[in-house]
């Protein structure tokens, strides 16, 4: 028995509530349902406030040390006669922290999308699968092995699957959901060869051991490697892959963008708020070993996450579909994210990158929820997702204004709401250890407050197109998770996170890093000049800057043709080369010997059949010369034996 | 002195005896009556089957010419059974018009060549074994030509009686090539004196065993069968391919067992390639064959083949397997027979492609056909198969593993064109399948003991411990 | 003289008739020749058991019995292929082998 | 009289039963009945098992009875089980009664179709309840030919090519197998006792090492063609796409597990030196045949013929799964086995329903069924995902195990296996998910499909049926790797293992 036993309720409550919607999908009305998930999650969200208050507040660090507790854990399956998997659920920090942001998130989504859904056919499935997702999202985040996590990292999977196919009459949502199922999937299979290798040297899935650097002496890491890597290495690389997959990094990014095809909430909970950054998260978790056992792995985490940040900027700059551009702005958040760990190092005040990373994580899921929530109504509002079509809202919807702004300058970086804080740890913590990161994350800093205000200017100012419908205000179901999150936009900023949330499980104390803070508010400041120059009134300079760096442009309009390389390898070369040959040869080789041979026997059948004469002396021949044949080679085997 | 004649040799006194009432009726009783020496005939036959599993020591007679012993008694008893279901099926043919004024004369052919593999089974030497062998075939000739009134019967008679001849030409240099080795004709003087193989004795085995293969119709002395098979009537058919077939398994086993057990080493190549050769061939010829009669015969050629399995080793296993075999094998073939006779008795069809669409018609008789077949090609739970498993087992005591592996590989390829027939019957469409049948009595009492007996000689161990406790006493 | 005669001279002429009735056997057309053919090669055997005895097994008489019952059942033999024959003759029209074969394949 | 005897009695009676069947309903009825009991006969097997081996006995096989057949050859109907084979009969009563319900509608000639069908079933209860080779045998040939005729009769499209081809390929296996069986028969008694086909009997020795190398692989081979050991697998596709719905159901669900289950309980545990040293080879085959029939899959458009190369891949993995010789992946083959033979199981009704519905099964001739049917589509979505191994479904649990196994092996070539094996979970997904995509989401191609009606009472039963017990075993592994399979291995593994 142990205080946080309760634990077990935070999962098993929402997926209670799937269970209960899906089998009844067809027959409670919508009211019902609503209230039901509602209520589920709300239950879930008081017990993970009271699972942190518990752990942060009332029992808090102990020896200075926040502690680890499995509150609740059972034998799930053995594998062989070491290994077994258990299912159970782990609190310390990171996870606490998580907690709190999926129940949130999910909570605001939850009401927004009473609102936001309520013409749908698929009301129900809706809940339900918003449900199922919340039950796997908080069972990967309170995982106390990392095998539970990549069993949770598959249900995600497959609820995100699910969620961005949920307009399954559309051609393209259909392709989209596909396409985020596979893409992850493929990175799944590197995570799970991680695994295999992780757990096969190390002989434990449970992160408690698995991440306490007293054992890492223990542990029987010789062994071949591949690469020139070593053992750890490559084990922590696959499972970075696997990361790497879900949180969309470079070069499996290409799910994201598409993935906008589902609802706007879904976008908001999934692929903006929790989902996405499971990888973060997941680094996160073994950040001990990265940063102990396999600083080159770790390494490698930052330039990656260094480079798709900037990469993915770059595109947002030129995106036109309302939920991309925030979908190439996700990327680049939390490419943020991955460079803010692979810069930071373990323990005490060369942890901050790890603080730093958890902390934007945080105050972007507030944000970047906002932001999606926000762009749903405006969509709800203009029925499209282009933002040339789009102008001038701010005169019809005053309230989702006034809430995007507040996103849009957090995210930006403006001094004094939370983007800000989070941001500028990072590239301190940058600053002390990479340059090149450093300056990397600089440039997309600029680069988001331009793009961003970009996106705001267009959609809230310019020109004002010809509305069919006068846009509006969403109702308040959608109105108040707006607001709730905005206020939490400007709020998470001042929360001290380093006293909760710290690589080593020491509080870290952090203080503003004012050089820092004045460098890159300058460049978001001048980011968000640039945007409201060209954009805050109609002009044609955009189109002329455009002009003069077509190419540029045409290659970051077109994502840098990475979807085509994809598609080019998958049916060009897997398909055709592979794929296809092979059902051939399925069927004309392989089948084909079958065939043949039956064929041979029955042709044989056919060509002896001039022996079966009818007439009598041919037989009467083939007898004696039998007789013969026989008897000589009988002799002939007599003498000689 | 007497008695014990009377008592050894009550099988065959019995039979002959049988043999004569019949010819004897025939002549006394009057033209109305003909038909009703049939019921006699069968009578005192099916009593003289069940006679001869009264328990039974055996003996010798003639100073050895003669002699007989439990596994002797039992060979003969598993003939008998099969005659007695082909007399059960001959009824509806010897009603037939041009066949009515001659029927008893049927029954009393048939009967003495029975008598002939009696002799040759019971035979102490060669002159008994060769009087024996030379009574069951130069009657079976006018079997196979006797509806005479045909052109293929006739050529059946023709084809079979000098193919037959030449190769009892063979079989009788054989003998004398032996009697100038041992000099003796008695099976126990040929034991003793020939203990080295000689080329004389090689040769002599030769010609014995071409002569004998020839009535096996292992290939390549086979090519006879298909043709008489095919122009005999259908009853003739089924008595060759079950009767004279299973007979001269059995001497083949007596001879190679107790007979030239010093010369396994010779004779084994022998059987082992005859048995490759025929299983293939047979098979090959069997799997485009159109005509029923012709298709059975090239299936009873590569089944032949099988029996050979049992051959290659002396071991009392080899003997059990194969009266197993031969009593399954007559069971599975005569049903499938009988089938084919109800068809050709109703119809005048003995076509495969006339089968198409059967089961709709006649479910029965469908059924009756295709638990023949799988129990010819040896599926379970029928009888074939244990029959077949049991002569696989016996190859492989002896080591012949990769043999084994042949002959199934021909099971697999003899399922084709087995199940080509159940295919014509349940899965072919056909807009005017046969009419219905409706067979005789006899013919349908004897396709039930035929499903009685593939259903449980296999499935049921007393038949296969009953002619181990047979064999034993060997 | 035929005291000189050794056992190989009778297996010569025994062997030779043997063949020789396979080989008319195995060529001639004529069913009533193939007949013949086959009591050649029956012949030649009766000859063998009857020398085999004569030289090598004067003990028993096995051999001299062994040709008689040849001798009968090759008559018995001869009787029903004649009869045979003579029903093909009315059916075929023709003794000649190569035209009776219907049934082939 | 043995209760595991009624596993084969009942479906006999039921046989009879049918003989004497009026009309359709009573014909369906009938067999519904006899395989329910059967269902809870499984049930009351697994109990009373558990409870045998909670009273602490702890032999290789319980519920051991000796029942004479042939003695004066030693061929016994040995009738015996353990933890495996309780859970494979489990199976197939589970997929029988299934299958029963599948074909509800069957009326053309309703009662051979289910005669046929439940002696087909007996084959495989036959099969899993003895410990004899040779009553093993006499059962496994009578669960293969009732498809000949099940196939050629009720089949669709080139159904009389396909059963005449499933038929002599699997015919030829059983060539393979005889001799396999007749070499271990004669190599049974090494000391000069009697020679013995009883699998416990046999294994207290040790069958000479070059015996074994010259039987394991005509064991190997001739179980693995009915396994879909690759390059033998090709009846399958044709031999699934033409059968009826039921006969998929239990040949791809049940019988191609007879074949897997042949390779564990004779080959590997009778010769456990030639596995050792063939087992390479056939290992490769085995990871050929996972990637080769995953990626034979993305290219078909017969949503059957999808899942036949699916099979093949997952029959691949169990066989993979078999040769890694440890407790781990060997408990996932074993798992590997139930779970696809659900998941197919519930696969092939679907497809049936659905083209009893559409009347094609090109998947691009559909589109959009989810909406008209969508119970039957979302079946089908949960059926793939477990398919393509999805946590919570049993599929997930054996691919681990399996894979979790073969990392044990630290060597390069066992490493390259494995990472080639479980690169198949993504073509995998590929290919479940274009299907998917293709036929159950989008517009409606097809505007007669408009009016499909959704899953009725005995089709929602059916799969009901088997979408409860994929979910049950993926939730609860445990249960059956632990508590049913538990110790079961232990026999298996250590022959395998003695001398290595």
């Amino acid at each position: 028995m142990n205080a946080f036993e309760y634990t077990f309720l935070i999962p098993f409550v929402p997926l209670l509530g799937f269970l209960i919607i899906i089998f009844n999908f067809n027959r409670f009305p919508k009211k019902l349902t609503a209230v039901l998930a509602t209520g589920f999650i709300g239950f879930t969200f008081v017990v993970s406030i009271y699972t942190a208050w518990q752990y942060f507040f009332q029992m808090g660090p102990v020896n200075g040390v926040y502690p680890k507790f499995i509150g609740f854990d059972f034998e799930w399956l053995k594998l062989g006669d070491h290994l077994s998997v258990h299912m159970g659920t782990l609190i310390d920090q990171a996870s606490v922290m998580m907690l709190i942001v999926v129940t949130t998130v999910s909570l605001m989504v939850h009401i927004y999308s009473i609102g936001y859904m309520h013409d749908d056919r698929g009301f129900n499935r809706f809940f339900a699968f918003l449900q199922l997702f919340s039950f796997s999202m908080l069972s990967l985040v309170m995982a106390t092995n990392v095998f539970q996590i990549y069993i949770f990292w598959e249900l995600v999977g497959v609820s995100s699957f699910l969620l961005i196919g949920f307009y399954y009459e559309k051609p393209s949502a259909v392709a989209a959901s596909k396409k985020a199922f596979i893409v992850t999937r493929f990175a799944d299979l590197f995570f799970l060869l991680g695994i295999l290798l992780l757990s096969f040297h190390v002989g434990t899935f449970d992160f408690i051991s698995l991440t306490n650097p007293e054992n890492f002496e223990s542990f029987n890491l010789s062994g071949y490697a591949l690469f020139g890597l070593s053992i750890p290495a490559l084990a922590l690389i696959l499972i970075f892959i696997g990361g790497a997959g879900k949180s969309a990094m470079f070069p499996l990014h290409i799910w994201l963008p598409d993935a906008m095809e589902g609802p706007s909430p879904v976008s908001a909970l999934i692929h903006a708020a929790t989902m996405v950054v499971a990888g973060v998260y997941l680094v996160a978790r073994l950040f001990a070993n990265y940063a102990l056992m396999a600083p080159e792995a770790l390494a490698l985490v930052g330039y990656v996450g260094a480079f798709t940040s900037l990469f993915a900027a770059v595109i947002a700059v030129t995106q036109i579909d309302f939920k991309r551009v925030l979908a190439f702005s996700t990327i680049s958040q939390i490419g943020y994210m991955m460079a803010g760990l692979g810069v930071s190092h373990y323990g005490g005040e060369e942890g901050l990158g790890y603080m730093a990373s958890m902390f934007h994580l945080f105050t972007h899921a507030m944000f970047k929820a906002l932001l999606f929530l926000g762009a749903g109504a405006v969509i709800h509002a203009v029925h499209t997702n282009s933002i040339r079509e789009m102008g001038g809202l701010r005169k019809y919807m005053k309230t989702t204004h006034i809430t995007f702004l507040i996103a849009t300058l957090a995210i930006a970086g403006f001094p004094g709401l939370s983007g800000f804080f989070s941001k500028d740890e990072i590239i301190t913590a940058a600053y002390q250890s990479n340059p090149l990161v450093y300056y990397a994350l600089l440039v997309v800093a600029g680069l988001t407050a331009f793009y961003m205000f970009r996106l705001y200017f267009l959609v809230f100012w310019n020109t004002e197109p010809h509305y069919h419908l006068k846009p509006h205000d969403p109702g308040k179901a959608m109105l108040i998770p707006l607001i709730i999150l905005a206020l939490l936009s400007i709020l998470t900023g001042y929360i001290p996170f380093g006293q909760f949330i710290s690589s080593d499980g020491q509080p870290l104390h952090t203080h503003l890093h004012l050089d820092m803070a004045v460098i890159s508010t300058l460049v978001s400041f001048t980011g968000i000049a640039l945007a409201w120059m060209l954009y805050k009134k109609p002009s044609d300079m955009p189109q002329r800057l455009i002009a003069s760096a077509s190419t540029l442009y045409r290659w970051a309009y077109n994502k840098f043709y990475i979807d085509e390389v994809y598609l080019f390898v998958t049916r060009n070369i897997i398909f055709a080369y592979i794929s296809r040959p092979i059902a051939w040869f399925d069927r004309h080789i392989v089948d084909g010997t079958m065939n043949a041979i039956g064929w041979v026997t029955v042709t044989t059948s056919h060509k002896i059949k001039g022996l079966q004469s009818g007439q009598l002396q041919k037989y009467a021949f083939a007898f004696v010369s039998a007789v013969l044949v026989i008897s000589a080679l009988l002799v002939y085997y007599l003498l000689n034996n | 002195m007497t008695y014990s004649i009377i008592s050894i040799m009550r099988q065959e006194l019995g039979l002959v005896v049988i043999a004569l009432l019949v010819l004897f009726f025939d002549l006394v009783v009057n033209e109305k009556n003909k038909q009703k020496v049939f019921l006699i005939a069968l009578a005192l036959f099916g009593l003289h089957t069940l006679a001869g599993f009264f328990p039974f020591e055996g003996g010798n007679l003639f100073g050895g010419m003669y002699s007989t012993q439990p596994v002797h008694i039992l060979m003969k008893n598993v003939l008998n059974i099969g005659v007695f279901l082909v007399l059960l099926m001959s009824a509806s043919w010897l009603k037939t018009p041009q066949i009515a004024n001659k029927s008893n004369e049927f029954l009393m052919i048939l009967l003495t060549t029975l008598s002939g593999m009696y002799f040759m089974i019971s035979a102490g030497d060669f002159l008994m074994f060769y009087i024996g062998l030379e009574i069951a075939s130069i009657p079976m000739a006018i079997l196979a030509a006797y509806e005479k009134f045909k052109s293929r019967s006739e050529e059946a008679g023709i084809k079979f009686l000098l193919n037959s001849a030449l190769s009892t030409g063979f079989l009788l240099f054989g003998l004398s090539l032996f009697y100038a080795a041992a000099g003796s004709i008695y099976f126990d003087d040929l034991t003793r004196t020939l203990s080295q193989p000689s080329p004389l004795v090689a040769l002599a085995l030769t010609f014995l065993l071409s002569g004998l293969a020839f009535k096996l119709s292992l290939v390549p002395f086979h090519f006879w069968t298909a043709d008489v098979y095919e122009g005999s009537p259908m009853v003739v058919t089924s008595y060759f391919s079950v009767i004279s077939k299973g007979a001269v398994a059995f001497v083949l086993g007596i001879l190679l067992f107790k007979v030239f057990p010093v010369f396994e080493g010779l004779w084994q190549n022998v059987i082992y390639t005859l048995a490759v050769a025929t299983m293939f061939l047979g098979n090959l010829f069997a799997i485009r064959q159109k005509n029923i009669k012709r298709f059975l015969a090239f299936s009873s050629i590569a089944q032949a083949g099988f029996i050979l399995l049992g051959l290659l080793h002396t071991d009392n296993l080899g003997i059990i397997v194969i009266i197993y075999f031969v009593l399954i094998y007559i069971l599975s073939n005569l049903a499938a027979f009988g089938v084919a006779q109800a068809v050709y008795a109703a119809s005048g069809k003995e076509n495969i492609e006339d089968y198409n669409g059967f089961y709709k018609t006649n479910p029965r008789l469908a059924l009756i056909m295709m638990l023949a077949l799988f129990s010819l090609s040896g599926i379970p739970p029928v009888a074939g198969f244990f029959s077949k498993f049991f002569l696989f087992t016996a190859a492989a005591k002896a080591g012949y593993y990769w043999l084994v592996f042949i002959a199934v590989v021909n099971t697999t390829i003899a399922l084709y064109y087995y199940l080509l027939v159940v295919k014509a019957m349940f899965i072919n469409p056909n807009p005017e399948p046969l009419p219905t049948i409706r067979s005789d009595k006899y013919l349908r009492s004897a396709l039930f003991i035929t499903v009685i007996g593939i259903f449980l000689t296999g499935i049921l161990s007393p038949v296969f411990e009953y002619i181990q406790a047979m064999v034993d006493k060997f | 003289m035929w005291q000189d005669i050794t056992l190989q001279d009778v297996l010569i002429v025994s062997t030779l008739m043997f063949f020789s009735g396979v080989y008319g056997f195995l060529t001639r057309r004529n069913l009533i020749t193939m007949l013949m053919s086959v009591e050649l090669m029956l012949n030649a055997v009766n000859i063998n058991f009857v020398a085999f005895n004569y030289f090598l097994h004067p003990e028993n008489m096995h051999g001299m019995f062994f040709a008689l019952f040849v001798v009968v059942i090759a008559a018995a033999e001869a009787s029903v292929a004649i009869a045979i024959i003579i029903g093909i003759y009315r059916r075929f029209k023709s003794i000649n082998i190569e035209d009776v074969s219907n049934m082939k394949y | 009289m043995s209760f595991l005897l009624l596993f084969v009695i009942v479906p006999l009676l039921t046989v009879i039963a049918i003989l004497f069947s009026k009309d359709i309903k009573q014909t369906r009825w009938i067999a519904a009945i006899g395989m329910s009991v059967q269902l809870l006969l499984s049930a009351a097997l697994i109990l009373m098992y558990l409870k045998i081996r909670a009273a602490g006995i702890t032999d290789d096989f319980v519920m051991v009875k000796n029942l004479v057949w042939f003695p004066s050859l030693n061929f016994n109907l040995t009738l015996g089980v353990d933890g495996i084979s309780v859970s494979l009969i489990a199976l197939t009563s589970i997929v029988i009664f299934a299958g029963v319900f599948a074909s509800w509608q069957m009326e053309n000639l309703h009662r051979e179709f289910f005669i046929s069908l439940i002696v087909l079933a007996t084959g495989v209860f036959g099969f899993f309840i003895t410990i004899d080779l040779f009553a093993m045998f006499v059962f496994y040939e009578l669960a293969v030919i009732p498809m000949y005729l099940l196939i050629g009769i009720w089949g669709t499209g080139p159904k009389e090519y396909s059963a005449m081809k499933l038929t002599l390929m699997l015919m030829a296996g059983s060539a393979l197998i005889i001799v396999g069986l007749l070499g271990i028969y004669f190599h049974s008694a090494p000391d000069g006792g009697l020679l013995t086909m009883n699998l416990l009997e046999i294994s207290r020795h040790k069958i000479p090492e070059n015996v074994q190398n010259f039987l394991f692989p005509f064991l190997f081979v001739g179980f693995g063609i009915l396994g879909a050991l690759f390059p033998l697998h090709t009846w399958s596709p044709d031999g699934h796409a033409s059968a009826p719905t039921a006969v998929s159901m239990l040949h791809a669900g049940v019988l191609m597990k007879l074949g897997s289950y042949g390779v564990f309980r004779i080959a590997l545990f009778l010769l456990p030196e030639a596995a050792h040293n063939q087992g390479s080879l056939f290992l490769i085959l085995a990871t050929i045949g996972i990637v080769y029939g995953a990626l034979g899959a993305i290219m078909q458009k017969d949503l059957k013929y999808i899942n036949a190369y699916s099979s093949v891949s997952h029959c691949a993995l169990i066989l993979f799964g078999l040769l890694m010789f440890n407790r781990s992946a060997m408990d996932g083959a074993i798992l590997q086995m139930i779970s696809h033979g659900i998941m197919t199981a519930l696969f092939f009704a679907l497809i049936g329903m659905i083209y009893g519905r559409t009347h094609t099964r090109m998947i691009n001739e559909m589109g959009g069924l989810l909406k008209v049917m969508p119970l039957l589509g979302a079946a089908y979505i949960i059926g793939g995902l477990a398919s393509l191994g999805l946590p919570g479904f049993s599929g997930f649990v054996a691919e681990m195990m399996v894979f979790f196994g073969a990392f044990t092996h630290a060597d390069t070539f066992h490493r390259v296996v494995t990472v080639l094996a479980a690169s198949s979970i993504v073509i995998t997904a590929v290919y479940i998910l274009r299907v998917v995509g293709v036929f159950l989401m989008g517009p409606i191609k097809d505007e007669h499909h408009l009016h499909l009606t959704d899953a009725s009472w005995w089709e929602k039963l059916s799969v009901g049926t088997l979408l409860l017990f994929i979910t049950l075993i993926g939730v609860f592994p445990h249960f059956v790797t632990e508590t049913l399979i538990g110790n079961s291995l232990a026999p298996a593994l250590e022959r395998l293992m003695s001398n290595f």
